[in-house]
């Protein structure tokens, strides 16, 4: 059910999903056949949620994260079908970015669809909101979305950072490809300026100087006004960094990220993913590399940040309790497939599907005995062109000749909460699996 | 281990691998008999031979012999080259311009197109570009010089009729004042255009030869290691940012990619000089490769000894700036490890 | 990095009992990897009929007499063109059949890439692999002088060597071998020394294993990838270089090797006599080019970082 | 004329390389380029050898220098561009009993000296210069050098005015004006210009002398890039016939460079051996000179002095092996001389009886000359024991030239006429060879290399064939030779032998008894050949000129 609260004013039908993905399907040539990654997978994240995709390694919830920035890694996969849309946010209307009521004091709110002006047309599909089909948007258009409004964080701090570059070249990349405006603005230059200067700056502002512009602007003329470029970035990336409360942010800048700390490093892949103020965050596996005191830091930081901000949230881990403790819905990912969607509470509380069990029972908690922890038999099965089944047959303590030949779809079993499974599921089906009956 | 420390202490052993590389080969060199047959003519009578022997101090013993020699060297005085018949000395800072303006130039060529060529194929992995670039990189570290360069001489040379064999052309470079060796520079420096065009004329087919194995190391390395880089997750994190594909390229994997390149690259102005041996006997290049060749064949051990010993300090300071370079452009690099 | 589904990762422990299977697995899969690569194929063809011709060679040829490796001349037949009847490559300068030279060379080529390469493993394997295990200061005086040999560029080293010694095919050799051995010191002493610091060597040494056994058994046979990559390329550089000592001029006159063909022949080209080193220097540059080939192809297939099969 | 179109390629290189010429050049270059081709008044030739001294003093006899020297340098006598007939050099006439030059005891020699003669630093010649050259050289005595040539006959030199230089000898000689006054080693040099320069000393080289030049020739020296070229200017003080072009010697190419430039029109001249002169038949705008033959004997020495143990390992033969005057003739006999001539020597040769060349006087055309025999060669050895044993004996020569191959065909030779006989040839570095070669005794039982050039049979006689000659001692003549005294006789004998029919009867003897007691095997006389460009004109050479056997003063373009 949608949350309509939130739903800002002028909008025809605002949707209260920031992007969705639908039957989206990824899958790589191998010598034995192709393999299905990421076999129609669809879900949606809600403005301002924080959605938990959780999985082993290897079930396609990396690609699907990906897809979000188009970072498939495409050749050599291919992308067999499916579509992520996403309504991208623009300043609030009302409040000039300030924050007001109507924008939930974030300053943004939804974009207005360009042909309709938020109307509501075919384009948005009546919505009014701007809709962006990322996966088939050209290079140029996709390059203006990442890092600005859709960003990323990536699992190991210590790959993700350029080891060659301090961190305030970093972290200035994101301003230079994104705010090359306010910086030029910084040093005096308006929009409508075309001059040699402006145009030097301009370059300079957007990444696209050369050597010689570099020399032409260290002369006195010039130099000043590169000064003053080169600071406001200066404070824009420090900034940045004081946002994910590291301390003295003016020397982090000038380090290379192997003098820092993983949960340093860490903290300033979150300062310049958010550093545009992204409408959402591709978060993948943020902490897996992280010692665990650091990881519980970093996670309240990211937790803190989205609630400030109020960014939508795409949480990939394969750690159940970090998700439970974040993330206000879950899926669950098996084999290239969701296979349980739902509210975290009632994920938790009700888990329906024979994976999503079989993993929470093999998650030690304070009340697992010695013991009694529980690991699902066998093993991943191999994606290479799949049968229609189930994917979890082999493992399924539940299954039945049923599961074997078909595939089971995502069905919404009660409000907020969708498992693909037979169990519930059956479809009249004579010989339905149940929790009730064990198969082996 | 900080730089300027670690730089110290390979200056430190430097002399003692120098000292060491001069005895390995003075004594190599001896055992393979006296040095004298340079100086010998067929009518010698056993007394003048003696004397001869006497006047090179080779009737002592091979320490003794050494320490001639080194004394000599540490005086400035490398011996007599029987080839030449000129004092070491003499001769070789000349021959040591005509070799270093060829191997510079083909080392512009090598890293030029070697850094061009493995990024081209490296950003364009497993499709047709890549895989020329690879043929040539396999058939550059294949091809044996001295082939490519005899191919190249009578297609150019004897053939066409384009290209000119030698350093230059004697009436024109006459008339350029000598102050670095190197005829391109000298030319430019006394604004001679016909003289520069000249000597850089001359110089372009050997170039070509002896860059062109160079070239397919660099090109290979440069490859592989943009392969490698461009897999690692910091280049998506940089098209994460938002960057153009190419600022990924250039900003990010390629300027990573470098590092593991330089130290071939610094590697490779060894295997140039090495390269000049035979690429200087057949375009006829003046130089110390073909000089070493012309000694090697005559037995002619103090020109032989020199190019030993200077060689072998090339490549030391070389192997050193490169370990340098490197650390400087990867600062997660330990020295001394 | 794609989260691939690996099912191999899930592969049952490696335990001391299957080492050779594992081992044979991996052969296995080696193989499979390496024949997927289509260079590598071409390389290995070329190999296969090298070796064919080299070992066949007296089959092919009738063999000179009394030294099959001496080219036979016939100095009433000299600088015939390719296709003579009975000279179907055309004669050299000193009327020996080109044929007979490119069979015969590649006898040659093998026996002194085998023999070269060979004992520079034996050697480098042993001096590298000792120096890195028990370390301290054997190390440290082996190492030393490995550094001052590789101080010496390997050509210049080599050439120096073989012209002391006196134009000769097995001076050639032993001049190679003297250079070469150190590389292979240093590469195996780099992959002891990692090994040495693994952590199934410390299992081992905690289970109580004896130095020795450590040694025999768990270092050695891990330590071989990496020479046995530089052997590959090696066996074409050996050649090359030989043939560069032979165009020089320290060649053994008269013999049916490639490089002193070239050297012979190469005077011929200007006078339109291509044939004569042509073909013998085709045969260099396709010796060379199979073992960097197939080289290359194992470094890829054995280097997991450069999975450049995919 | 020098191409200088084809150094520079606008000329006629075509669009594509004046274009990237132009590139490079910046545009501004060209028009300069296409003035600056054609040189006209230069000669190019192309030279087998760097020389290592240009002081006639230090010069060792067939070195590159020689090529140098005697352009530069004038001796008293001078040989006739294309024979080796003597004809007035700085000296006016050729001394002779008839003319009176030469004293009636045969000891004293007078030279006129020519007047008006300038060095090329401008100072006048005198009979003081042609003293102080010889005394020069003979006070030098350089081992390397040809200095013994002087003082092994000269017992005094003499000044009897400024224009009359005198010579005393040891003993009569028939040889004296052909080995001693013409030879390189006797060229005159500058008395003002060595005194200035370091003078003269015993023993010790002239660092001055050994790389400039004063002399009086058609040529002045200018310059000398190592590696490169030497660079000779016409002399306009010449005094007589002046030379017609600048000359360009080039150094340090490899033969097949030298043929390319040669045929692509850069060389105009070029030294080769035969086997090259073959592939140039027919080449555009080349031309041939092939005529006579070179007076220096391709051989391959038998070493009868060999010390017990000291041969390489692999050689099996006995210390006194080639004592036995018959392995000496099978050998003889098996070797394939049609093979060598026409095949390495592209039948630029001919076989010589021992051990006078054609050309020389003394020859005898009617003398036995040895042809391939293997009938013979099998009956000699089996006489001698060795057949069914077989043997392996080394030969050593200097890599890369005709005596590497003559020892292959000597090799090929042996080894098809019986498999059991095995021939190791050992082709080294010169310098390697050229120790081997300058050791007395010799460590190997046979090596390959040709005779020094000569004029006069007893050249030969003395330094090849007499039992206590330079070789005989060297290579123990006497333990071979069955009548060794009789030989030496006749060759001491035809050294003083004045008269000249007696003298070519003496010769006659020794050709026949060397054939039947040979100490050499003779591979040929090589024939003189010269490829050079058709527009060189007026082309000629000498047998007996020092390579290249060119007077460049001789040739226009």
């Amino acid at each position: 059910m949608l949350d309509m609260t939130n739903r800002p004013s002028g909008l025809a039908n605002s949707p209260a999903t920031i992007a969705s993905v639908r039957d989206l399907t990824v899958h790589f040539p191998s010598k034995r056949g192709m393999v299905h990654a990421v076999d129609r997978v669809s879900f949606e994240i809600r403005d301002g949620e924080t959605l938990g995709l959780v999985g082993e390694t290897g079930c396609g919830k990396s690609v699907t994260g990906r897809s979000f920035l188009q970072l498939l890694p495409i050749p050599p996969g291919i992308l067999a079908q499916g579509t992520v849309t996403f309504h991208p946010h623009a300043r609030c209307g009302a409040c000039a970015g300030t924050g007001c009521d109507a924008c939930n004091s974030t300053g943004r709110r939804p974009a207005a669809c360009p042909s309709c002006t938020g109307a509501g047309c075919a384009q948005c599909n009546g919505s009014g909101a701007e809709t962006v089909e990322l996966l088939r948007l050209p290079e140029d258009r996709i390059r203006r979305i990442r890092g600005d409004r859709i960003a990323m964080i990536f699992q190991d701090p210590g790959k993700a950072l350029n080891p060659t570059l301090t961190i305030g070249d970093q972290l200035s990349e994101v301003f230079l490809q994104h705010r090359t405006e306010e910086l030029l603005d910084a040093a005096g230059i308006g929009p409508e300026d075309r001059g040699l200067a402006a145009r030097l700056l301009g370059r300079l502002a957007s990444q696209r100087n050369g050597s010689i512009d570099n020399l032409l602007l260290s002369l006195p003329p010039l130099r000043g006004k590169r000064n003053l470029l080169l600071d406001a970035l200066r404070n824009n990336v420090a900034a940045a960094l004081a946002e994910t409360q590291i301390a003295n942010p003016y020397q982090i800048i000038d380090r290379y990220p192997h003098e820092l700390s993983g949960g340093m490093r860490q903290r300033v892949m979150i300062a310049q993913a958010l550093a545009c103020n992204p409408d959402l965050l591709i978060a993948d596996e943020p902490t897996t590399a992280l010692d665990v005191t650091v990881q519980a830091r970093i996670l309240e930081l990211i937790k803190d940040l989205q609630k400030r901000r109020q960014t939508s949230v795409l949480y990939i881990s394969h750690d159940l309790s970090l998700v439970r403790r974040i993330c206000d819905r879950v899926a669950v990912m098996y084999a290239g497939r969701v296979v349980e969607i739902g509210r975290t509470d009632r994920i938790f509380r009700n888990p329906s599907h024979p994976y999503t069990r079989g993993l929470l029972h093999a998650v030690p908690t304070a009340a697992t005995k010695r013991g009694q922890l529980m690991a699902i038999k066998g093993t991943v099965p191999e994606l290479v062109d799949p049968p229609p089944s189930c994917r979890f047959v082999g493992r399924c303590p539940h299954e039945k000749a049923l599961c074997r030949s078909k595939n089971p779809e995502l069905a919404q079993i009660s409000d907020e909460h969708s498992v693909s499974c037979f169990i519930h599921d059956a479809a009249g089906a004579a010989d339905a699996p149940s929790f009730d009956e064990k198969t082996q | 281990m900080q730089l300027r420390d670690y730089v110290i202490r390979r200056l430190l052993v430097l002399p003692f691998l120098i000292i060491g590389v001069s005895m390995i080969v003075f004594a190599l060199t001896r055992v393979g008999g006296s040095p004298i047959g340079i100086y010998l003519s067929h009518e010698m009578t056993p007394a003048q031979v003696a004397e001869i022997e006497a006047r090179f101090h080779l009737d002592k013993s091979l320490p003794v012999q050494y320490f001639y020699w080194a004394r000599g060297v540490l005086q400035g005085d490398f011996g007599w080259s029987g080839v030449s018949v000129a004092p070491v000395a003499e001769v070789f800072p000349k021959k040591l311009a005509a070799t270093l303006e060829l191997s510079v130039a083909s080392g512009i060529v090598a890293v030029v197109m070697g850094l061009w060529l493995g990024t081209y194929a490296g950003a364009r992995r497993n499709r047709p570009a890549d895989h020329i670039t690879r043929v040539v990189a396999v058939t550059g570290a294949s091809m044996p010089n001295f082939w490519l360069a005899i191919l190249l001489l009578i297609i150019f040379w004897a053939q066409l009729g384009w290209m000119p064999i030698g350093r230059s052309t004697p009436e024109i470079i006459a008339l350029v004042p000598t102050r670095t060796g190197l005829y391109t520079i000298d030319a430019l420096l006394a604004g001679n255009l016909v003289a520069f065009g000249d000597a850089l004329w001359h110089l372009i087919l050997p170039a070509i030869t002896l860059g062109y194995g160079a070239t397919a190391i660099i090109a290979r390395m440069m490859r592989s290691a943009l392969v490698e880089e461009l897999q690692l997750d910091y280049v998506d994190a940089a098209r994460a940012k938002g960057l153009p594909e190419r600022l990924v390229l250039k900003k990010h994997a390629r300027r990573n990619a470098l590092i593991p390149t330089v130290t071939v690259i610094g590697l490779t102005f060894g295997f140039l000089l090495q390269g000049t041996v035979s690429v200087e006997i057949i375009f006829r290049w003046p130089g110390i490769g073909k000089w070493m060749a012309d000694s090697v064949l005559r037995g002619d051990q103090a020109t032989l000894m020199t190019y030993v010993l200077f060689t072998s300090i090339v490549f030391l300071v070389l192997n050193l700036i490169v370990d340098v370079i490197y650390a400087n452009l990867d600062r997660r690099v330990e020295l001394g490890k | 990095m794609v989260d691939l589904p690996s099912p191999s990762r899930a592969a049952a422990p490696v335990v001391r009992d299957s080492a050779f299977r594992v081992r044979m697995r991996r052969v296995r899969d080696l193989t499979a990897q390496i024949l997927s690569n289509p260079a590598t194929v071409i390389g290995s063809v070329i190999i296969l009929a090298m070796f064919a011709m080299a070992i066949f060679a007296p089959w092919l040829t009738a063999p000179n007499t009394p030294d099959p490796y001496q080219m036979p001349r016939d100095w009433a037949a000299t600088r015939m063109p390719p296709g003579t009847p009975g000279y179907l490559l055309g004669t050299t300068n000193e009327g020996g059949d080109v044929l007979y030279g490119v069979i015969w060379g590649a006898r040659m080529s093998l026996q002194l890439s085998l023999v070269v390469v060979g004992s520079v493993l034996v050697i480098g394997c042993i001096i590298g692999s000792l120096a890195g295990f028990i370390g301290g200061k054997l190390d440290e005086i082996l190492m030393r002088i490995v550094d001052v040999f590789l101080s010496i560029p390997e050509l210049i080293f080599a050439l120096a060597i073989a012209a002391v010694l006196g134009p000769s095919f097995g001076n050639i050799m032993f001049a190679l071998a003297m250079v070469m051995w150190v590389k292979y010191a240093r590469i195996m002493r780099a992959r002891v020394i990692q090994i040495k610091n693994s952590e199934y060597i410390d299992a081992a040494r905690i289970i109580g294993d004896s130095k020795l056994n450590i040694y025999l058994r768990d270092i050695l046979p891990n330590s071989f990838t990496p020479v046995m990559v530089q052997a590959t390329l090696d066996m074409g550089n050996v050649v090359l270089i030989a043939a560069t000592l032979s165009f020089i001029g320290l060649g053994e006159a008269g013999i049916a090797e490639w490089g002193v063909l070239v050297s012979e022949g190469q005077a011929g080209i200007a006078s339109g006599r291509w044939w004569a080193s042509t073909f013998p220097g085709l045969m260099i540059f396709l010796w060379g080019l199979a073992f960097n080939l197939v080289g290359d192809g194992l470094r890829d297939a054995l280097d997991p970082r450069t999975e450049s099969s995919r | 004329m020098i191409r200088m179109e084809r150094l520079t390629p606008f000329a006629h290189s075509g669009a594509l390389a004046s274009a990237v010429a132009a590139l490079l050049t910046l545009g501004v270059a060209v028009p300069a380029f296409a003035q600056a081709a054609g040189n006209p008044g230069l000669l190019v030739h192309a030279a087998d050898d760097e020389p290592s001294t240009l002081d006639p003093a230090q010069v060792e006899p067939g070195e590159a220098g020689e090529t140098v020297i005697l352009q530069v340098y004038e001796r008293l006598l001078e040989f006739a561009p294309d024979s080796p007939v003597l004809v007035p050099g700085l000296a006016t006439e050729v001394p002779s009993r008839d003319n009176g030059l030469i004293s009636e005891d045969g000891l004293t020699y007078t030279f006129p000296i020519r007047q008006g003669v300038k060095f090329h630093d401008g100072t006048d010649l005198t009979a003081h210069d042609v003293k102080f050259s010889w005394d020069r050289v003979m006070t030098m005595a350089l081992p390397e050098g040809n200095a013994g040539i002087l003082s092994d006959m000269v017992v005094e030199t003499a000044v009897v005015d400024d224009y009359t230089f005198q010579v005393t000898l040891k003993e009569v000689s028939a040889s004296f004006l052909f080995r001693a006054v013409a030879a390189m080693v006797a060229s005159v040099v500058s008395q003002d210009a060595v005194e200035a320069n370091g003078g003269v000393a015993a023993g010790q080289f002239s660092e001055f002398m050994s790389t400039n030049m004063v002399g009086t020739g058609p040529y002045r020296f200018s310059a000398w890039n190592r590696g490169e070229n030497l660079q000779l200017v016409r002399s306009d003080s010449y005094w007589g016939e002046p030379a017609k072009l600048d000359v360009r010697i080039e150094v340090g190419g490899d033969p097949d460079v030298r043929v390319l430039g040669l045929r692509a029109g850069e060389y105009d001249t070029i030294e080769t051996d035969p086997s090259f002169i073959a592939d140039l038949e027919g080449a555009d705008g080349v031309t041939i000179y092939q005529e006579g033959l070179l007076l220096e004997p391709l051989h391959i020495g038998f070493n009868l002095n060999i010390v017990e143990g000291s041969l390489p390992d692999t050689d099996t033969i006995s210390a006194d092996f080639f004592h036995d005057r018959r392995i000496r003739q099978a050998f003889n006999y098996a070797f394939n001389y049609d093979g060598f001539i026409n095949g390495p020597l592209s039948g630029f040769g001919e076989p010589i009886p021992h051990y006078i060349p054609i050309g020389i006087f003394g020859y005898d055309e009617t003398a036995p000359v040895y042809q391939q025999d293997l009938a013979k060669a099998e009956a000699l050895f089996r006489e001698a024991g060795v057949w069914d044993e077989g043997f392996e004996v080394s030969v050593i020569t200097e890599a890369g030239n005709l005596f590497a191959l003559m020892s292959l065909v000597m090799k090929d030779s042996l080894e098809k006429l019986n498999p059991n006989f095995r021939i190791n040839v050992l082709a080294v570095a010169e310098s390697v060879f050229d120790d081997a070669h300058a050791s007395d005794p010799i460590p190997y039982a046979m090596w390959a290399k040709n005779a020094d050039p000569a004029a006069d049979p007893d050249s030969f006689m003395q330094d090849y064939v007499h039992p206590d000659g330079a070789w005989g001692q060297v290579h123990g003549f006497r333990n071979g030779y069955e009548n060794a005294d009789q030989i030496a006789e006749l060759i001491d004998a035809g050294a003083i032998e004045l008269d000249i029919e007696k003298r070519a009867a003496i010769y006659a003897d020794l050709q026949r008894l060397l054939y039947e007691d040979p100490m050499w095997l003779i591979g040929a006389q090589e024939g003189v050949t010269l490829a050079h460009r058709t527009w060189v004109q007026d082309f000629q050479m000498q047998p007996l000129w020092p390579r290249p056997s060119l007077k460049f003063a001789l040739l226009g373009k």
